[in-house]
């Protein structure tokens, strides 16, 4: 008897780190041995997860942007860069038209909301026409975007002093301070501050809310829809969906999404960052999600929260603990590894072919 | 020597199941050099499985092999893989052309065995870096549309070429290989016109003159009776007859592949013979449809459904029953008329059918049919939640609209009450069911809808007997209670006859004619042979 | 079947567009003839041989080889290694092929054997296998070499006794390959030597389509199970195809850096699949179709761009970055584009069934 | 199969040959030149006035005495031609030189006055070792180019 039960259990736990998968489980596995290790080389444990948590506000919201479109069946959003720009738009439309304080904060994503759902909308036509390419031709639509704002950038008549290179008295600087702005402006709310510990509720408040609203649209008929959209495009074509019409509605929230995104990163992080530095912000998200268990077709908001925990856990422990254990500083190079190793196993499992 | 007196091909009692099912019983089959067999039956007959087994195809050996011998010139083979039959001079010609669209038809035709001319590079990196001769190539090519002896441009690229030149070149890529003995071909003739499928009758006979022994699988009997100097007719994995052509005849032929003894259908006794609803409402009439479906297309079909009645649509495969309904509801480019209850059903739009209460449950169950990855119940309660709004709460006046999880539980558990699926609960994700259950499934979903009317696509195919009983019951009981009319299209003959009013057969993309489900089998048989294309 | 003007513009769209853009930039950039011409040269022997690189792939199905770069982080890491052993000039470049071999197959390999695991999405794979190999290649060059792989001289190491700085300088094979036989018209430089090895490897191109390899490789890049079921072994041929890819790329980046005169350890592969890539494609290549024309052309229209664009942007607005951003931009949206185009393509090519159809029964009616 | 077995083996020795071949041939060396006087024997060699040293035909160097001068060579056979004025307006005197450089030395110093005197290779020879050493600025930023902007290609 004793020793079926220990079949039973260990099959269990294989079934369960095959459903897991393996790289996920060594990314949970380092992230723990990090934790563990930590306070053993002397790294202050509760900056750490500071850090972590603060870390984890910026970016949230970003990843969740991947869902909508992984539910829709367009793969993974490798365009995120176009939703980015349309935040960045609106952040810096909202500086020229002289909002401050909060009050920015609140006018950059309503400036930007128009900018995302004309993007949106033009980059979901477009992917309708190439279905099956999606990714590849997502990521240089991405580029290709980000390539062209930096013209823009240049081009437009900004006049803000704050903005404006100050010698030229025209073209965007490459990082704007947010300071007077809407630096920190929902980290604030409601801050928590126990010790070394402090969480930006406010925050995480918002993230929570709109990760409430992903939850509550894919329940409600449309939402259905775009699951099944996803699931089976054949099928919920013979149910009468609008395939194109579903999928363009994914790309516009994943865009929106994306543009709201990025000024909650912008507001903790406390710049706005322009020209090139969207190039790459596809990447971390696109990696958090798959860290999180999700697959090419299939995400969850639980995905999108693990994910993000064990990415930024990653990204913000190795550097302190590997500087103090080895003084090397690798924590570029495995990040580079590890998120690009999890993108490259999502999109050669033979089951998601 | 052996060789004399051995025949070139001998099967003998070949057996072989598929899990149980057994699909081939004890046949035996004999066959010299330079002889014509016709083999003949319908879909399902077991005719390809029998290809497959003599060409050692991989998914005889995965589904535990066959029972009984195949032997070569009086030897006894077993081929592990298609290569090995090829070797062995064993050559087919399949329904699906196998052709690389950018090459020429003389680079198709050598393909993989092109002449190559020995380099000094080759003797590092392999023989694959030598140099194709071309001329070599191109000799060999041109010696092998000779020896078929129907005129192809051998240096005509495959995309631009006319279909039946493509079949031509199929042909000739088998006669290229020099130990060629025994050529299959099946179906050879559906892509060709009526002057090029002479020719290949011609070409046939000139092949058999040489001493190459042809199994020829075709449904047009009457180039079966023209070339072939033996016919064997399979029906149900037997042999049923092995004649010489010159003993029988076409009706004879029809009346062996499709004929079970009349007598017997179950369902004959309760139909009349003579059509009895002719007076009825035409509840739906279909003018000059077409569709693009690859594989089933269809032509110009004008067809009129009786309201209340289960019409089945019948007919060989790939002759294009199963494009009428995939037209219709939008799943497939079409374009004709349609109209339902006297208003126009606007094609290529599902949304539009669904929504005028057609309803299709797909013979493509896990292609179409099913969200695989998704529980039971969102299967069922899917298309009834997208069309007709049910299973759904409405929050703040309507603007929400919420999924109501507790009625689609209800649902499917009414539906796998009523329809006895085996599940472990509305919860199971439909890819672990197995065939029978998920066509249930498909089946409530459709139900779900509360059509007024119904095409169902090939509802037994792949699933167990009693199943199948429990799916033909449901329909009918579905007909019979709601009212609704029910279109069912099926390859099995008996099936439509156990349960339909009328039974119309598709062939060549038409309609070639309607019967009461009680007209003969070998009335159905000769329909269904008459326009194949 | 003869084709029609407006057909025959629209397959050659991005060719045109370019022309034009070059036509407009070339008068506002204000540089001389001679000085364009001597700046195509030099780029056409140092880019040409990595743009040649692309062709095989592409010739077997597998699309634009975003992959390359690994050939280019071999041949990166070949050139480290030889300027360490202090191996200077043509001796030098020949050495440093050489070490790149072994590692560019290595790399091809396991690149080609995982996009065999991708099937269908080769382009995306590729894209990210050579990112996820930057990383590994950072780790190899930034933290391995020194301590774990030897490295004596102190001028390539970083000051903290292990990791690669980021130049490693090559002047002492700096344009060996372009000196030796080199001539001079009217002062335009012409380096005979890399011209006549980038015309050997064409040579070895149109060699290779030729033998039964290449044949194989058309007709798996056509039709995958067609060629299996003739006896192709078809994921040998793939890989094999992304194996010759690598080395050649390592050859080219190895000719390519030899020209420049020194190693940007860091960057100097991360954008040349990228830029090889949209040269290819502005010479007319598309995602199934390339040939060695495309390659010449390609590098002459796309590098006349990259010449003049920053001098016309800084002309017209004022901010020669313009002109940065401008460049930087076409190319992405010339790979953009092309991408699309082949998408596009080949859904058309399905929905032409149904209009024959249709066509067919109006015929038949009217009969 | 075994005949493609020995190619095989050929052409990867025939490489690896080759790449031997490139070691030996493509080794460079940095040369540096002394005109400085020495001790030999017990007796002090005086450098000339001005030495002019030519490699390949070029002239890389033009000393005074007590100066240093460079020249790179690649492979060990080193030749050379030194041109030494032993007084101011004095006739030129010629000298062809070749030597065989030590394989494992980047840096070779060779003192002019000993080699011309016939002194042995202890004497006149002897490894160059860099005095300005890297002074350590601490780590340098590693630069890692992904867009492709301001680079040349």
């Amino acid at each position: 008897m004793e020793e079926t039960k220990t079949i039973t259990f260990t099959d269990k736990i294989k079934g369960w780190a095959h459903s897991f998968g393996l790289p996920r489980l060594i990314i949970a596995g380092f992230l723990l041995v990090l934790f563990i290790a930590a306070p053993i080389v002397g790294a202050d444990f509760w900056m750490q997860v500071t850090n972590t948590i603060n870390r984890f506000s910026w970016n949230a919201i970003m990843v969740l942007a991947m869902v909508p479109m992984v539910h829709s069946g367009c793969g993974l959003n490798f365009g995120l860069p176009l939703g980015i720009i349309s935040g960045l738009l609106g952040a810096t439309l909202s500086i020229e038209f002289g909002f401050h304080g909060f009050m920015s904060f609140v006018m950059a994503i309503i400036i930007a909301t128009p900018f995302a759902i004309i993007f949106g909308w033009i980059y979901g036509q477009l992917l309708n026409k190439i279905k099956g390419g999606e990714m590849m031709i997502a990521t240089y639509v991405g580029f290709s975007s980000v390539s062209f704002m930096c013209m823009m950038w240049l081009l437009l008549p900004y006049k803000s002093p704050n903005m404006v290179w100050g010698l030229a008295g025209k073209g965007l600087r490459t990082t704007i301070s947010l300071e007077g702005y809407y630096d920190k402006a929902l980290a604030n709310i409601l801050q928590i501050n126990i010790g070394k510990l402090s969480i930006p509720t406010g925050a995480i408040l918002f993230f929570a809310l709109l990760a409430f609203l992903m939850w509550a649209f894919l329940h409600t008929k449309t939402g259905t829809a775009m699951t099944a959209v996803g699931s089976n495009p054949v099928f919920a074509k013979a149910a009468g969906i609008n395939i194109d019409r579903t999928r363009t509605l994914s790309v516009i929230i994943s865009t929106w999404l994306a543009a709201i995104g990025i000024l909650v990163y912008e507001q903790g992080f406390g710049f706005i960052q322009l020209y090139m530095a969207p190039f790459y912000m596809a990447m971390p998200a696109v990696s958090a999600i798959l860290i999180g268990g999700a697959s090419v077709n299939k995400a969850s908001i639980t995905n999108v929260i693990i994910g993000t925990i064990l990415f930024q856990g990653i990204v913000t422990m190795t550097p302190t603990v590997m500087n103090n254990m080895v003084h090397m500083d690798m924590s570029e190079v495995i990040r580079m590894i590890a998120s690009n190793g999890m993108i490259l196993y999502a999109l050669t499992r033979k089951s998601e072919a | 020597m052996s060789k004399d007196q051995a025949p070139l091909l001998e099967m003998k009692n070949i057996k072989k199941d598929f899990f149980g099912n057994q699909v081939l019983v004890d046949i035996n089959i004999t066959l010299h050099a330079g002889e014509v067999l016709g083999l003949v039956g319908e879909n399902g007959a077991g005719k390809s499985t029998l290809m497959k087994i003599l060409f050692g195809m991989e998914e005889i050996r995965d589904t535990g092999g066959y029972g009984g011998d195949v032997l070569i010139n009086g030897e006894k083979v077993n081929f592990q893989s298609p290569f090995d039959a090829l070797a062995a001079g064993l050559g087919m010609v399949h329904q699906e052309f196998s052709l690389i669209p950018g090459f020429t038809a003389a680079e198709n035709i050598v393909l993989n065995r092109e002449p190559t001319k020995k380099s000094v590079v080759s003797e590092v990196f392999g023989q694959r870096l030598n140099i194709l001769d071309r001329k070599k190539l191109n000799e060999e090519a041109v010696a092998a549309i000779d020896k078929m002896g129907v005129k192809i441009d051998d240096q005509m690229v495959i995309s631009e070429m006319p279909v039946g030149h493509k079949q031509f070149t199929e042909i000739a890529r088998e006669l290229s290989n020099d130990k060629l003995k025994l050529l299959i071909l099946d179906e050879p003739t559906a892509v060709l016109t009526e002057k090029e499928a002479i020719a290949l009758l011609d070409s046939i006979k000139g092949m058999a003159s040489r001493g190459i022994a042809v199994i020829f699988i075709t449904h047009r009997l009457q180039e079966i009776m023209e070339v072939c100097n033996r016919i064997v007719v399979m029906r149900d994995g037997h042999v049923v007859q092995d004649v010489p052509s010159s003993e029988t005849s076409i009706p004879e032929v029809t009346r062996w592949m499709v004929g079970r003894s009349v007598d017997n259908t179950a369902a004959n006794a309760k139909k009349a013979v003579k059509d009895e609803g002719a007076d009825k409402e035409i509840v739906m009439s279909i003018r000059k449809l077409w569709v693009d479906m690859p594989g089933e297309t269809v032509r110009n079909v004008n067809l009129d459904v009786r309201k209340g009645e289960i019409l089945g649509i019948g007919g060989l495969a790939g002759q294009g029953k199963l494009g009428i309904p995939n037209g219709i509801m939008g799943l497939y480019e079409a374009g004709g008329q349609v109209t339902f209850m006297g208003k126009n059903i606007p094609l290529n739009s599902p949304r539009r059918c669904l929504d005028s209460k057609l309803a299709f449950v797909s013979e493509d169950r896990r292609g179409v049919g099913l969200l695989l990855d998704e529980t039971l119940g969102w299967n069922i309660a899917f298309p009834a939640m997208q069309i007709n709004n049910k299973f759904l709460k409405k929050y703040l006046g309507g603007l929400v609209t919420w999924r109501d999880e507790e009625a689609i539980k209800n649902v499917t558990e009414y539906y796998i009450d009523l329809l006895q699926i085996k599940c472990t609960g509305h919860k199971q994700k439909a890819r672990e069911l197995s065939g029978g259950n998920q066509q249930k499934i498909c089946l409530a979903k459709t139900f779900a809808l509360e059509p007024e009317f119904l095409f169902v696509s090939e509802p037994t195919r792949g699933i167990d007997v009693g199943a199948k009983a429990l799916v033909l019951e449901a329909l009918r009981k579905f007909n019979h209670d709601s009212g609704v009319t029910v279109v069912m299209i099926s390859s099995e003959l008996e099936e439509l006859r156990m349960i339909c009013d009328r039974i119309a057969i598709v062939s060549g993309g038409r309609i070639a004619g309607i019967k009461p489900a009680a007209a003969s089998s070998e009335e159905f048989g000769e329909l269904m042979v008459s326009m194949v294309k | 079947m003869k084709k029609s003007f407006k057909s025959i513009l629209l397959d050659n769209s991005v060719p045109i567009m370019f022309v034009i853009i070059c036509a407009i930039c070339i008068p506002l950039s204000g540089f001389s003839p001679t000085y364009l011409i001597n700046e195509i040269i030099t780029r056409l022997g140092r880019n040409a041989f990595l743009i040649l690189s692309l062709l095989i792939p592409i010739m077997a199905g597998m699309g634009l080889n975003f992959g390359m770069t690994l050939g280019a982080m071999a041949a990166e890491i070949a050139l480290i290694f030889v300027s360490d052993w202090q191996i200077w000039g043509i001796p030098g470049v020949v050495l440093a092929m050489i070490v790149s071999i072994p590692i560019s197959v290595f790399l091809g390999w396991m690149c080609g054997t995982l996009l065999n695991m991708a099937k269908g999405r080769e382009m995306v794979t590729s894209y990210i296998i050579s990112y996820f190999l930057n990383g590994v290649y950072q780790l190899v060059v930034l933290y391995m070499m020194g301590p774990i792989i030897p490295i004596k001289h102190s001028s390539i190491k970083l000051p903290r006794g292990y990791g690669i700085r980021n130049t490693v300088s090559l002047l002492n094979m700096r344009q060996c390959l372009d000196n030796a036989w080199a001539i001079r018209i009217q002062g335009v430089k012409i380096p005979i030597l890399t011209l006549c090895i980038i015309a050997l490897m064409c040579l070895i191109i149109v060699w290779f389509r030729r033998t039964k390899l290449g044949q194989d490789m058309r007709a798996v890049g056509q039709d995958m199970e067609v060629a299996r079921s003739a006896g192709i072994a078809v994921e040998r041929t793939r890989i094999i195809s992304i194996i010759i890819s690598t080395v050649l790329a390592g050859f080219g980046m190895v000719i390519y850096l030899q020209n420049m005169g020194n190693i940007s350890t860091y960057a100097s592969h991360s954008q040349i699949g990228m830029f090889c890539i949209a040269a290819l494609l502005v010479g007319g290549a598309s995602v199934d179709k390339a040939s060695i024309g495309n390659v010449f052309l390609g590098v002459i229209l796309f590098h006349l761009m990259f010449i003049v664009a920053p001098k016309a942007g800084a002309v017209i607005t004022g901010d020669s970055m313009i002109g940065e951003y401008f460049r930087v931009f076409v190319s992405y949206a010339v790979i953009t584009v092309a991408l699309i185009m082949y998408e596009t393509k080949k859904r058309n090519q399905k929905s032409n069934a149904a209009r024959q159809l249709q066509l067919d029964q109006e015929a038949e009616e009217a009969a | 199969m075994k005949r493609s077995l020995i190619a095989k083996i050929c052409t990867v020795v025939v490489i690896l040959g080759i790449a031997a071949c490139m070691f030996v041939i493509g080794r460079g060396h940095t040369v540096y030149f002394d005109a400085k006087e020495i001790e030999y024997n017990g007796e002090t060699l005086e450098p000339g006035y001005r030495t002019a040293i030519f490699v390949n035909g070029e002239r890389v160097a033009r000393l005074s005495a007590g100066d240093r001068g460079m020249a790179t060579w690649i492979g060990q056979n080193f030749k050379m031609t030194v041109e030494v004025t032993p007084e101011k307006g004095a006739e030129a005197v010629s000298h062809e030189v070749s030597l065989k450089l030590p394989y494992n030395m980047d840096g070779i110093v060779l003192n002019v006055p000993a080699l011309l005197a016939g002194a042995p290779e202890e004497v006149y020879l002897s490894e160059f070792v860099s005095l300005a050493t890297e002074v350590s600025s601490g780590d340098e930023e590693i630069v890692t180019d992904d867009f492709g902007i301001g680079g040349d290609i």
